[in-house]
């Protein structure tokens, strides 16, 4: 039998001016189960919670109803209070009598009257709570961070630092992503690679970070705290642990005519190759799809001449599984490759700026390693198709992005700013050239970002024309550039020597296939979404994954690196206790009831829900029934309203309890 | 003591009974079927079909109130039903295979307890029997000692006449008290022939012969071969006028509510389902070979007597086209 | 501020199905900022719109509501990410049956409010308890609760009048 | 008029099954077969659960054989053998039930052997079994039935249909006549209905999607619904298995067959499954789908109806 101690708050006059109190406690009394039933002026102040301490004590009370204001105010207050004396803090309940009842009626009796009511509902209820223990998962004090550019290497640094393990993984052959492919940076436009090499360098000499390149997610399985990652190591055809990095392989190597890829197809490269020379780790990778050994099972130069004996013409891929508690996912971004209609994209091909087909149409990127000093030109902008240096450049932005009809509706962020660095650069290496820039608007918030675009244009000289470009062809060894100038309403027609397309921002294809395995859920573009656009920008709903960088959405070099650092701190928050403690509102299966229809793993949105085998003593299967990981349900209860037999319950929310608050009306 | 009434007489019997506040419960036209239910007029009596369900509801409803509760503060107040204001019923047109079930649930609801619902209503009401004219390939009555004329379970019989109107017979003190009370009604007999009486298809079966083979054959493989195909439901014994099986539960809140008592079946899975999750009888069979069991059996070893009239409504009503008459015709063989 | 309310012959009783992030908080919000409401409405608190099984609303009228509001998340604001997805299908799925089998949908109001429309509550609110006032009390259900099979039921002419009489 | 309807070919479709029931019977196939069998009434069925290969000459079938085995091979129905394939006669609707249930993780397609009938049609009701098959007494689903031909089965007998007459389906328009009541009207006719059921259950024991180990309404804590055969109850008890049922019924329109109260509860799962098609354009039965309509969701749901 219950003995349910009430609680009736004044606050102040906030709820007595129109709720009559000493009624509601008076009528409470007499509610079946209720044994004391008092009211007070403050029920929130410490005399106040000593009062239903004391109650709890001197009247042996069995659940505790506190009518007072709203509970997203005070519930924790009163539950932490009855947890003091003994009791459960699931056993005390709250009945919202200010601002669901006295602040928002005026006449005394129909507020008195609605607050009774409110008060034997939730009497109702809480003899029907159960006492619910607080759910604790071990935490496993390693995190995996998935991506090596810049912020990956950010994120990994700074957990690293705080003292726990970091597993770092990257499918590229080196770290560095493409923040190592950029010259300089806006808006100050310092090295790229001279302010990132020393943070690759950083990152694999430090102590707490094991570095898994030329690797890939096979498998996640677990929930937070306790992931199991299964990561597969391509085979590399190199012992990492023999190479000293000397490079006499490379030098050797007789095929040299592979397209550089890092270099975006400018340069070459030999088949046993790093991928840029400030590579980390500094071992090299054999392009099985490009090597004579591989391709005929004759050559074997870079075995000869390696000195200790790295090169493994056998070396197979391996898995090594790695126990982590959190996941950082940094994949980055590629561009939208316009060249044709990728096969099966939603995103529509951009045929009309022959990118593909004149060779000196170039996108961004390439633009970005002309321009560099590490460059396969040494830093001299020249042209693609002869090696000449352009004197008229023409830049065009929105490519692909904010095109509806294309498929691509969003603004790519970056390139407004980027774009206006490559004029700065172009005139800063092209005294006597020319820049234009096609755009729609310029996007340009950000700390010293518009004056930086400013700069472009009034120091810099840069033409900017206002409007799209209709028409692009080749002509003579120039590319005509036809287009409107929409702010003078006028055709605009320039005989360039080099166009520069600002092309879209994308995911990394793949991101959807990686996002399955990790269970956490994407947009239709295939950038990962966070948990809260505002409030949780950098956790996934999935608990335990955490995002950084251009993989949630095009993002600029110094947002990259704050959301890297803030989902760092997110782990590390997630670290900071032995034992994750979480509130026990979440769904149990009663495994007897279950038939295994599985709807509700159909609905969860967590993948919090297990098939679990039920056996016999012999060991026979005798069915399948749905397990939810308490440790990844998010308490939501969609399950059991999806669930025919309600063998799917979650606690505080039980159909008990709330069919009693139906009844009670 | 016979009596005659015409079809006339027999309406402005009926509409006097009802005049008089009687409840007058006969078979009517409800929807597409024919159900025992009370009359509000004579026109609404309906002869020539088989009332989907039995008479038994009369006396053991579908569904009943046995008390009300309610909280009054920190007291529990309780009212009782009081089974004497059930109402005075006339039930009439009822089949032989309905009326004879009567007496055989009169043992089992003044056994060991007396079940005052059932035996006020019971004492109650007269049931008025009809001979059967006319049988389908389900009927039975035969099969099992019965016949479309027997007048057992019936106060008085009626028998349509070849030229309209009913030979009327009174079998116990309260049939020929009703006559006597509605004598202006009725008339002497005048030598009218009745209809020839239905004849169902099926023959006697030794009943004793299917008895000592059940007392024998608790476990045998035949139940699983009878009844695997059954797929739980309670059809075969809700329209069965002898089975008796019933629940109670308080339906209600925790302000008030009522307790209730209503049909059950054996065939259900939860029927013996224990609190601690066991089910002695978990799978169908076992559940099937309990009716069968019951009706043969252990009925017939407490009160001698068996749960079936062969009204063949359960082999009409049952989803999987299950046949008792075909089961005992098959346990006979054995 | 006090003016004289109207006194009405029927007061409707209000039951709200509502998720505690949004439509709950929107109410608090109703509150902290003193708007004024009918007293109708009687809240009943989910996590999730998702948990809301349409069983309660059959219960709900059962037990007496004239009217009833289900109320969560904008559509993408779920706190749960997809609950209100489920909440709208099931619903969209239920109204329909309850009106087949002859519920008069004007009865059943399902909105969307946001933490921060407190107002929108109100309106909410507001338009539903006028609106079934003017419809009268839900009969249907009450009505259902009263009836009997005519073999349990005692309702002969006769014990009527008994009853009368007591 | 009533027109008769040619069922010529079940003679040798009852050929064509007991050759093939004997055939994986003997060859190991499967290790049980489940199908139709003569009762003592003529022109009755019932079901039957052969295991022995000379049994199939029990096997048969005709216009009789209403049943959706499909029942027997759902979990609900523990007595069943569930080791090793299970062989079983199914006509083009029972066989949707099938679809439906590999879709709910009932069922795993390997553990089942699908004997398809080339239908042309079933009795409505088995209460007066010895009835000649026309457009009269043909079952309603029958009469807008598109599936006659077993798709996607094992075995299908090698028999031509025979073209049917032209029938108007009765579903739609006793719906449309629903529809067009108003709401105090149509709760009348459903008060009516619901008010003759003495919840003998039998609609929800010969659903092949009533597989719940626990079905919601025989719970008592709390009390979902009122277990008591009162109008109140019976309500809330066809309500509750109208909505579980819906997205996810194929119409075999067994519920309201053997249902002794003749309440139309086929009505109910038609209407349900109409809106499916209307809302979520989902339609059960024709795909093994991962996800029912009412277990997934479309950011652009219709949400005309929420303010």
């Amino acid at each position: 039998m219950s003995r349910i101690g009430v609680f009736i708050c004044h606050c102040g006059e906030n709820i007595s001016r129109t709720v009559d109190v000493e009624l509601v406690a008076s009528t409470a009394s007499q509610f079946p189960g209720v044994a004391f039933a008092t009211d007070y002026k403050y029920m929130c102040s410490d005399p106040g919670q000593s009062l239903i301490k004391k109650a709890v004590s001197e009247h042996r009370l069995t659940h505790v109803v506190v009518a007072a204001c709203s509970p997203r105010m005070h519930e924790r207050t009163f539950r932490k209070a009855v947890e003091q004396v003994g009791l459960n803090p699931f056993l005390c309940e709250m009945a919202n009598i200010r601002e669901h009842c006295s602040w928002v009626h005026e006449d005394r009796e129909e507020a008195t009257q609605k607050a009774i009511e409110i008060v034997g509902m939730l009497v109702e209820r809480v003899k029907k709570n159960r006492v619910l223990p607080t759910i604790t998962v071990p935490v496993t004090k390693r995190a995996l961070v998935i991506g090596g550019g810049i912020a990956g290497i950010q994120a990994a640094l700074d957990i690293a630092d705080a003292g726990h393990q970091v597993v770092l993984v990257e499918r590229e052959p080196s770290i560095g992503g493409h923040m190592a492919q950029l010259s300089e940076t806006f808006p100050t436009l310092d090295c790229s690679q001279c302010i990132m090499t020393p943070k690759m360098v950083d990152l694999a000499n430090h102590p707490n970070i094991i570095m898994h390149t030329y690797s890939e997610i096979e498998q996640v399985d677990g929930y937070i705290g306790n992931f199991q990652v299964t990561i597969r190591k391509k085979a590399r055809s190199v012992d990492e642990n023999k190479c000293t990095g000397c490079g006499i392989c490379m030098t050797k190597c007789p095929q040299k005519k592979i397209p550089n890829i890092f270099d975006r197809n400018l340069g070459t490269r030999t088949a046993i190759y790093v991928p840029f020379p400030q590579a980390v780790p500094n071992v090299p990778v054999i392009d099985r799809e490009n090597c004579t050994m591989f391709k005929t099972g004759k050559c074997g130069v870079c075995q000869k001449v390696c000195g200790p004996g790295a090169i493994d013409f056998n070396q197979q891929d391996t898995l090594i599984v790695e126990p982590v508690g959190a996941i950082v996912v940094a994949t980055g971004f590629e561009l939208y490759d316009i060249t044709e209609k990728p096969k099966g994209s939603p995103i529509k091909g951009y045929g009309e700026f022959g990118h593909g087909k004149i060779p000196d149409v170039i996108d961004g990127l390439t633009f970005e390693r002309l321009a560099s000093a590490s460059g396969p030109t040494g830093g001299k902008i020249l042209r693609p198709s002869d090696g000449k240096e352009p004197k008229q450049v023409v830049f065009i932005q929105c490519v692909g992005s904010r095109s509806r009809e294309k498929g691509i509706s969003y603004c790519s962020k970056i390139c407004c700013m980027y774009t206006a660095k490559h004029t700065m650069l172009y005139h800063h290496k092209v005294h006597d050239g020319q820049a234009y820039v096609f755009f729609m608007d310029a996007r340009v918030p950000g700390k010293s970002y518009d004056e930086f675009w400013r700069r472009a244009i009034e120091e810099e000289e840069a033409v900017y024309i206002r409007g799209m470009v209709s028409r692009l062809y080749q002509k003579g060894d120039k590319i005509v550039v036809m287009g409107s100038d929409i702010s003078v309403g006028v055709q605009v027609e320039i005989e360039a020597d080099l166009v520069v397309l600002a092309t879209a921002v994308q995911p990394r294809k793949g991101a959807d296939a990686l996002a399955q395995k990790l269970g956490i859920s994407y947009d239709k573009y295939h950038f990962y979404s966070e948990a809260h656009a505002k409030l949780k920008p950098v956790e996934c709903a999935t608990a335990g994954i955490y995002l950084a960088g251009a993989c949630q959405g095009p993002k600029d070099i110094p947002d990259t690196v704050s959301q890297a650092s803030a989902a760092a701190a997110k782990v590390m928050t997630l670290f900071s206790k032995d034992k994750l403690e979480r509130e026990p509102i979440v769904a149990r299966v009663k495994e007897n009831n279950c038939v295994g229809c599985f709807a509700c793993r159909k609905v969860c949105a967590y993948g919090a829900v297990e098939e679990k085998e039920i056996r016999d003593r012999q060991g026979n299967l005798i069915k399948m029934v749905a397990y939810v990981n308490p440790g990844v349900c998010a308490g939501c209860g969609t399950c059991q309203a999806t669930c025919p037999s309600k063998s799917v319950e979650l606690d505080g929310y039980t159909d008990e309890q709330i069919v009693a608050m139906i009844e009670a009306l | 003591m016979q009596k005659q009434i015409t079809e006339a007489n027999l309406r402005l019997l009926i509409d006097s009974l009802l005049l008089k506040g009687q409840r007058v419960v006969g078979p009517r036209q409800s929807g597409a079927m024919v159900l025992y239910e009370p009359l509000s007029s004579a026109s609404d009596l309906v002869f020539n079909e088989q009332p989907r369900r039995s008479a038994k509801e009369a006396f053991f409803p579908i569904c009943e109130d046995l008390l009300e509760y309610r909280k009054n503060g920190q007291q529990i107040d309780l009212e009782d039903i009081e089974p004497s204001r059930f109402p005075e019923t006339v039930l009439i047109g009822v089949r032989p295979c309905d009326a004879a079930a009567m007496p055989v649930l009169d043992s089992v609801f003044s056994w060991d307890y007396k079940d005052q619902f059932y035996l006020e209503r019971r004492s109650r009401t007269i049931i008025i029997g009809l001979a059967c004219t006319s049988a389908d390939d389900a009927c039975f009555c035969t099969a099992v000692g019965l016949s479309p004329g027997d007048s057992k379970g019936s106060d008085l019989m009626f028998s349509h006449l070849v030229n309209g109107g009913f030979l009327v017979e009174s079998h116990t003190d309260k049939g020929a008290l009703f006559l006597e009370s509605w004598k202006d009604r009725f008339t002497e007999p005048d030598g009218s022939k009745t209809l020839p009486l239905a004849q169902p298809e099926a023959t006697p079966f030794d009943l004793k012969k299917i008895k000592g083979w059940l007392d024998d054959h608790f476990e045998d493989p035949a139940w699983d071969s009878i009844a695997t195909r059954c797929v739980g439901c309670g059809a075969c014994a809700f329209v069965c006028p002898a089975c008796h099986c019933f629940d109670i539960i308080d339906e209600g809140t925790e302000k008030s509510g009522k307790r209730r008592k209503f049909w059950d079946a054996c065939g259900f899975s939860k029927f013996t389902n224990h609190a601690s999750g066991h089910n002695p009888r978990d799978l169908q069979p076992k559940r099937y070979r309990n009716r069968i069991m019951h009706k043969f059996k252990y009925y017939d070893d407490k009160f001698g007597q068996n749960l079936c009239t062969g009204c063949g409504r359960c082999i009409r009503v049952c989803p999987v086209g299950i046949d008792i008459a075909g089961i005992l015709e098959e346990i006979e063989k054995k | 501020m006090h003016t004289e309310k109207p006194k009405h012959d029927f007061e409707p009783k209000i039951i709200a199905f509502v998720c505690t992030w949004c439509t709950y908080a929107g109410a608090d919000l109703a509150g902290t900022s003193r708007m004024q409401y009918p007293a109708n409405v009687r809240v009943l608190k989910f996590p999730c719109t998702g948990r809301i099984d349409p069983v309660f609303i059959i219960k709900a009228f059962q037990q007496g509501a004239d009217g009833i509001l289900i109320s969560g998340c904008h559509p993408g604001d779920c706190h749960y990410i997809s609950g209100n997805y489920h909440a709208r299908r099931r619903f969209a799925a239920f109204r329909k049956l309850l009106e087949f089998i002859g519920v008069d949908l004007n009865r059943i109001q399902f909105s969307w409010v946001s933490a921060a429309e407190g107002g929108k509550w109100v309106d909410v609110v507001t338009d539903l308890t006028e609106r079934v006032r003017t419809m009268g009390p839900m009969v249907e259900f009450k009505d259902l609760a009263l009836e009997e099979q005519w073999s349990g039921g005692l309702n002969s002419p006769d014990l009527q009048e008994i009853y009368e009489a007591m | 008029m009533t027109q008769p309807i040619d069922i010529s070919g079940y003679t040798r479709i009852t050929e064509s099954i007991r050759t093939e029931a004997k055939r994986i019977l003997s060859d190991g196939t499967v290790s049980a077969v489940i199908g139709y069998t003569h009762v003592r009434r003529k022109g009755s069925t019932q079901p039957i659960l052969i295991t022995n290969p000379d049994d199939s000459e029990k096997l048969f079938f005709s216009e009789g054989c209403l049943n959706n085995l499909v029942v027997y091979l759902t979990k609900s129905k523990k007595d069943v053998p569930k080791t090793g394939k299970i062989g079983i006669v199914v006509k083009g609707c029972d066989l949707k039930a099938v679809v439906g249930l590999l879709g709910e993780s009932q069922l795993k397609r390997e553990d089942i052997y699908l004997i398809g009938v080339p239908c042309n049609g079933v009795l409505g009701s088995l209460i007066n079994p010895a009835t000649e098959l026309n457009t009269k007494t043909i079952a309603a689903k029958c009469r807008e039935c598109t599936d006659r031909m077993p798709v996607g089965a094992d075995f299908v007998p090698p028999v031509e249909l025979a073209a049917m007459p032209q029938m108007e389906a009765t579903y739609s328009d006793k719906i449309a006549k629903l529809e067009a009541m108003t709401p105090s009207e149509r709760w009348e006719f459903w008060k009516e209905q619901f008010s003759k059921c003495i919840k003998c259950y039998a609609c929800r024991q010969v659903c092949a999607f009533c597989y719940c180990e626990q079905c919601v309404c025989d719970r008592n804590r709390p009390q979902m619904v009122e277990q008591s055969p009162r109008p109140s109850g019976n309500f809330s008890w066809h309500l509750v298995r109208a909505i579980h049922l819906a997205g996810r019924c194929v119409g075999c329109a067994e519920c309201e067959r053997v249902c002794p109260m003749d309440i139309p509860l086929n009505l109910l799962n038609r209407k349900m499954a109409m809106e499916m098609k209307e809302l979520f354009n989902s339609e059960a039965g024709f795909e093994v789908r991962e996800k029912g309509p009412l277990n997934s969701y479309d950011e652009h749901d219709d949400e005309s109806f929420i303010r």
